[in-house]
């Protein structure tokens, strides 16, 4: 029992966190926003360069086969960011799945390929135009076409960033059967861990505004009204980031008890994202509520995520399975399903 | 105490209904923060309304009103809702300056000012918060110096709302030299007086709602000039009492919001989260009782009272019921809530975002909270 | 359309808040207490005196013939004081029903006489055991008997001051079919009049003290985290209070619009009364976790109340009846079933 | 990141299991704080406890423990919660004192004390508050004066948890003419040392769970003193983080009341409002959240780090889920909340009233938001 990261897994994280630094300054989510983009060529190619689309892929495809957890950092990290390029989705969730049906389909082969995912808890699929591959649902097979071979219907997010699409198709490649549950479970907890960024940048923006902010002749962060909005706000993400860390490293279990993990982490992350996002508007006051103040793409992402890949009430069911039909009490936390078969 | 409508009051709905149903336009308006367009299509319709006389239907009907009382007033607001008319461009002026104008104009003023208020001729912005004075309203820097029959103005104004399209502002304006609740007069500034520059500012949700002002020795006549000099914060904070309480905020909206999302829910709850039902009762729940307090606040207000700092409770109660309403709304929407709707559809995303500026402007619910602590319930400073 | 008191129902009430403000005070709290009473003989005579256990009865059974917005601001100063006695349920719930069925009752003839009453909505019976007279139910057929003629069985309520009873009985006098709904709607209504007096009672205490408790060199109440607590409670009553009084003014209407306006009632005061007293508990700190300081009897009662005359979730159910099979909108604020049937 | 138990650790768990099956009451002893008889009672436990030395896992051998480390103690806290065993009446003890003199006493004060701390035989009581020193503790003004090899001490404590049946306390006393958190120390008193008087306070459920503690010329020897003279803000903050982190409140008791409320779901939910589902799994997930954080924790701290202001979030954490899980049960009683238990039921209203206390003892959640805002995020003061 050791619920401490690796070495390797926090310079994973640190790398990921410079990157993201340099490379989605509000100077760039602004930039693009003016110009109505979701994706930047230059830090895609820093982001293939790094190595992080590739990490969740089996060797034998060039990946570098390693777990959920070490990519759920990199999502936490991309979350901080408001990362409008489509890494978690395509590295995280789509191309393992592609991997794990067709090996050695072409757009495994581009480490710089983006590769879109339809799911049945998803009505649109995301930057499905700018996708290599786009791997399909339907009556639970799998199938790969792409963006030619299908027509997309762009649809407006409040999400200036999410480049979202209905997609309509007669035939495309057959995969035969997929493991949709798998790319729930995945999709559930990177956008979890996407949450901790989102709630956690959300939090540094409004710490880093009320201390500069004066009113009534002090800084607006020495009144208590701000100090508990914020630390409450820090507590949902201090209890909600030790459940998204032990949902990814437990999503390999693939049973009642790590779904449910990871539906608590869904839940509670994104709550922690929401809540913070709310807070850290009010907190900005007026400038909070204008588009200048970057603080209302952290809202918005966080809305966006917290109905995609499972709601919280199908998630919540998710956990009510787990609570009602299955041992419960302390001995029960780090639970599998064949230690009680 | 008498629950029910007297027919008099009845047959006014009737009228109003009617009127509303022969006038209102059939396609909704471009939003008047969203573009020049929308603004003047606004600006026709407070037009329209000045056709029936239904501008501001509490005003002496010298000043384009209809010299009606505050339940008629409600039964108006309510028709209104109902029918889906278009929001009210001039709603800094009709509702927040007017009763002020009112209370401490002049003759001259008001039959200078209240008629092209009430009739859209003339539409107003609110000029309140500075860079540095938000919730601390009384550390406004801008200044106002006399130069014979005129002031002339100085400084920089922010979240000024409709300052991006509309005539004319009022604002807080300190002698130089005073300091804090002193020296403070409310004067009015035409946008386009030379001097002033109008920079737009965008809420989150894209549309210009606010604009920053810039006045650089800006001349206006003394007329401007509501009440006594140095008057101003006093003057402010009555106007503020019409902002937080029952003036702004009509509870028919609510009342509205919550039945469509009940319809919402009748459509789409089978396949939403059963655990969801117990708040779209609670939205109007909500709802009523909001409406249920404004008529005894009217009631009371006809009787001869006055409203005191429990308005600052009405502008808590309507912020967080309307956040409420509209979080209801996009969890029953579901993987669905981020999109902004087809054209004609309720825009429940759109709404909500704006439902997040309650909690912020006209006194952030903080200030409300201290207000309350301190005047309500007498709690230290 | 007038939505403001009469005059005489000023009086009324004030006439209550003298009466128990006198005769209710914390130091009668605690004897009771110590003593493990339920009445007070002396005060109950008091209130005799007043006319208060007639307001409800008809003329012509020697009462006032008043209505229930005139009873539910006696009710609501009962809340403020908490009051022991049984003045509520008999004067306002039990008397009325016995007076629509048996108008010559001995029980309704001596006004000192408390008379209790059985409810399919509440699983005991409050105050049997001092009662002239206990109105019965079973099977939607109400019945009378003494408590002799009974047995009960006394069950520990959480609120000290509450004497609740399980009565079994075999045989007792019929009275017919009776208006249940109508007892529960006056039950409700005058619970939350109850909960409006508890919740304003709660915020007073903690007002008091938190003017007068220093920590780290100033009041408490200069505190916003205090300050806001306190405010948010009084919004919760400020809104509950028009809520109740409408619902007092159209119980007569006696459909499911004033139904559901009465359980909207119903639930909101008692929601006020919890807060407001957890607030008061929090604001009073370890003091207010101690016997000695008696915000505690209001957290107790309001509890209590909550779950009588109807849980919320029943009275839930019954606006949602409203909301969902009946006109919403601005213009139906005031709806009567008639005008729309 | 390893989140499965070891063999060694498994072996451990069921060892555990089987000593408590064998040796927990049948029945359920009187609450400690009811009477003296339910407070030797629970003594009486301690000392079986010890039989198998269990008093307190982690602690050296040479002082009662075992030597384990915090994995293998929440082991243990699982196991006991899991077996319904009694509360440990000693928990000011071990919980809070003894981690501390642990870390700050000596090896004379360390073999005088904690041994009997862990089997029982001497019982502590805390002595933290004041009436003017509550959440502002720097605030006490109950003194110790030097005298020789003594302390004198005098002032009045209250709110001393276990005070009325307890052996001995700690609290803390400052140098006469010392401010602030400058001249306090840290000092330990036997309850029936010559001048102190102990007046017992109810909880608001009845039971004598505090204490006042009168202090008049005691005299105890300067052996009684933790640490140096004048160290005693420094070794108090300490404890205090103790109480707030992982020790006073371990995950198990919350988990074992979440699956509680989850078989009352069961039994009842179908009577109940079906909303309430909700708010069960909501309690479950708070439970599995806080035991996650605690063993994330646990591991860290083996891992040699240190608890910082973060423990004021497992406060905040803990006091709200618990209040959230009992008022949920109430909630599913419904008319029947407001009873007492049957004997032998689970006596939720009872439980509910004590949860009200987390938000209030150990430093308000008042107090926890602003160490978190002003130690962890960086607000100013």
């Amino acid at each position: 029992m050791d619920f401490t990261l690796t070495e390797e897994q926090r310079m994973f994280a640190d790398t990921a966190r410079a990157l993201f630094a340099d490379t989605v300054t509000p100077d760039h989510w602004r930039r693009m926003m003016a110009a109505g983009e979701t994706r930047d060529p230059a830090r895609w190619a820093a982001i293939v360069e790094s190595g992080f689309t590739q990490i969740l892929l089996p060797e034998d495809a060039g990946g570098l086969a390693l777990a959920e957890i070490d990519f759920a950092l990199i999502a936490e990290a991309a979350g901080y960011v408001a990362l409008p390029d489509p890494l978690v989705e395509s590295a995280g969730i789509a191309a393992p799945m592609l991997a794990s049906l067709a090996p050695d389909h072409a757009a495994l082969a581009d480490p710089a390929a983006s590769i879109a995912i339809q799911h049945p808890a998803n009505p649109l699929v995301a930057d499905a135009d700018s996708a290599a591959a786009i791997v399909l649902h339907r009556d639970g097979q799998a199938f790969v076409a792409t963006p030619d071979q299908v027509r997309l219907v762009r649809r407006e997010s409040i999400d200036p960033f999410r480049s979202v699409f209905a997609v309509e198709w007669d035939e495309a490649t057959p995969l035969g059967s997929a493991d949709w549950d798998l790319a729930l479970d995945r999709g559930a907890v990177f956008a979890a861990a996407q949450g901790l960024g989102l709630a956690q940048r959300a939090i540094d923006m409004a710490v880093a505004y009320a201390k500069e902010r004066q009113q009534f002749g002090k800084p607006i962060g020495t009144y208590q009204s701000v100090k508990h909005m914020l630390a409450s706000a820090q507590v949902g993400i201090e209890f909600a980031r030790p459940v998204v860390h032990a949902a990814a490293a437990q999503i390999g279990h693939r049973d009642v008890f790590s779904r449910a993990r990871v539906s608590h982490a869904k839940i509670v992350a994104l709550e922690a994202a929401d809540q913070a996002a709310r807070a850290s508007i009010q907190v900005h006051g007026a400038m909070g509520y204008s588009w200048e103040v970057d603080v209302h793409l952290l809202l918005k992402r966080a809305l966006a995520l917290t109905g995609q890949w499972g709601t919280p009430a199908v998630h919540r069911a998710r956990i009510g399975e787990r609570l009602f039909t299955r041992p419960t009490g302390p001995d029960t936390t780090f639970a599998r399903e064949y230690d009680h078969a | 105490m008498d629950l029910a409508y007297t027919p008099e009051q009845q047959a006014f709905r009737a009228e109003v209904r009617a009127w509303l149903a022969a006038n209102v336009p059939a396609e909704p308006l471009d939003h008047f923060d969203a573009s020049r367009e929308g603004f003047e299509a606004h600006r026709r319709w407070e037009a329209t309304l000045k056709t029936g006389d239904w501008g501001m239907v509490t005003w002496p009907k010298e000043y384009g009103g209809r010299g009606l009382d505050l339940i008629q007033w409600l039964i108006f607001e309510e028709e209104y809702a109902r029918a889906g008319a278009p929001g009210r461009v001039g709603q800094n002026g009709i509702f927040l300056l007017g009763p002020t104008l009112i209370e401490f104009g002049t003759q001259a003023q008001k039959e200078r000012f209240l008629p092209p208020m009430a009739s859209g001729e003339e539409i107003w912005a609110q000029a309140w918060s500075e860079p540095q004075a938000g919730s601390d309203l009384a550390g406004v820097r801008a200044t106002a110096v006399r130069d014979g029959d005129a002031y002339v103005l100085n400084g920089h104004k922010i979240w000024s709302s409709r300052a991006a399209f509309a005539d004319i502002a009022f604002g807080l304006f300190r002698a130089p030299g005073s300091e804090r609740h002193k020296g403070l007069s409310l004067i009015f500034f035409p946008l386009d007086t030379p001097g002033v520059t109008v920079n737009p500012i965008r809420k989150i949700n894209g549309h210009v709602g606010f604009a920053e002002i810039f006045l650089e020795d800006v001349r206006v006549p003394a007329f401007n000039r509501l009440g006594d000099e140095g008057q101003g914060w006093h003057i402010c904070m009555a106007t503020a009492g019409f902002e937080r309480g029952l003036m702004l905020r009509s509870p028919a909206r609510y009342q509205v919001a919550a039945a469509a999302l009940a319809d919402l829910w009748k459509v789409r709850g089978n396949s939403a989260d059963p655990a969801l039902e117990a708040d779209v009762v609670r939205a109007f729940m909500n709802a009523e009782a909001y409406a249920l307090s404004i008529y005894r606040t009217a009631s009371a207000l006809i009787a001869g009272a006055s409203i005191g700092p429990e308005a600052s409770t009405n502008k808590i109660f309507w912020s967080e019921l309307d956040i409420h309403l509209h979080r209801t709304a996009l969890a029953i929407l579901g993987p669905e809530a981020e999109l902004l709707s087809e054209p004609g559809a309720h825009d429940w995303i759109d709404d909500y975002i704006f439902s997040l500026a309650g909690p912020i402007y006209a006194g952030s619910n903080e200030i409300q909270r201290n207000i309350i602590a301190e005047r309500m319930l007498g709690l230290p400073r």
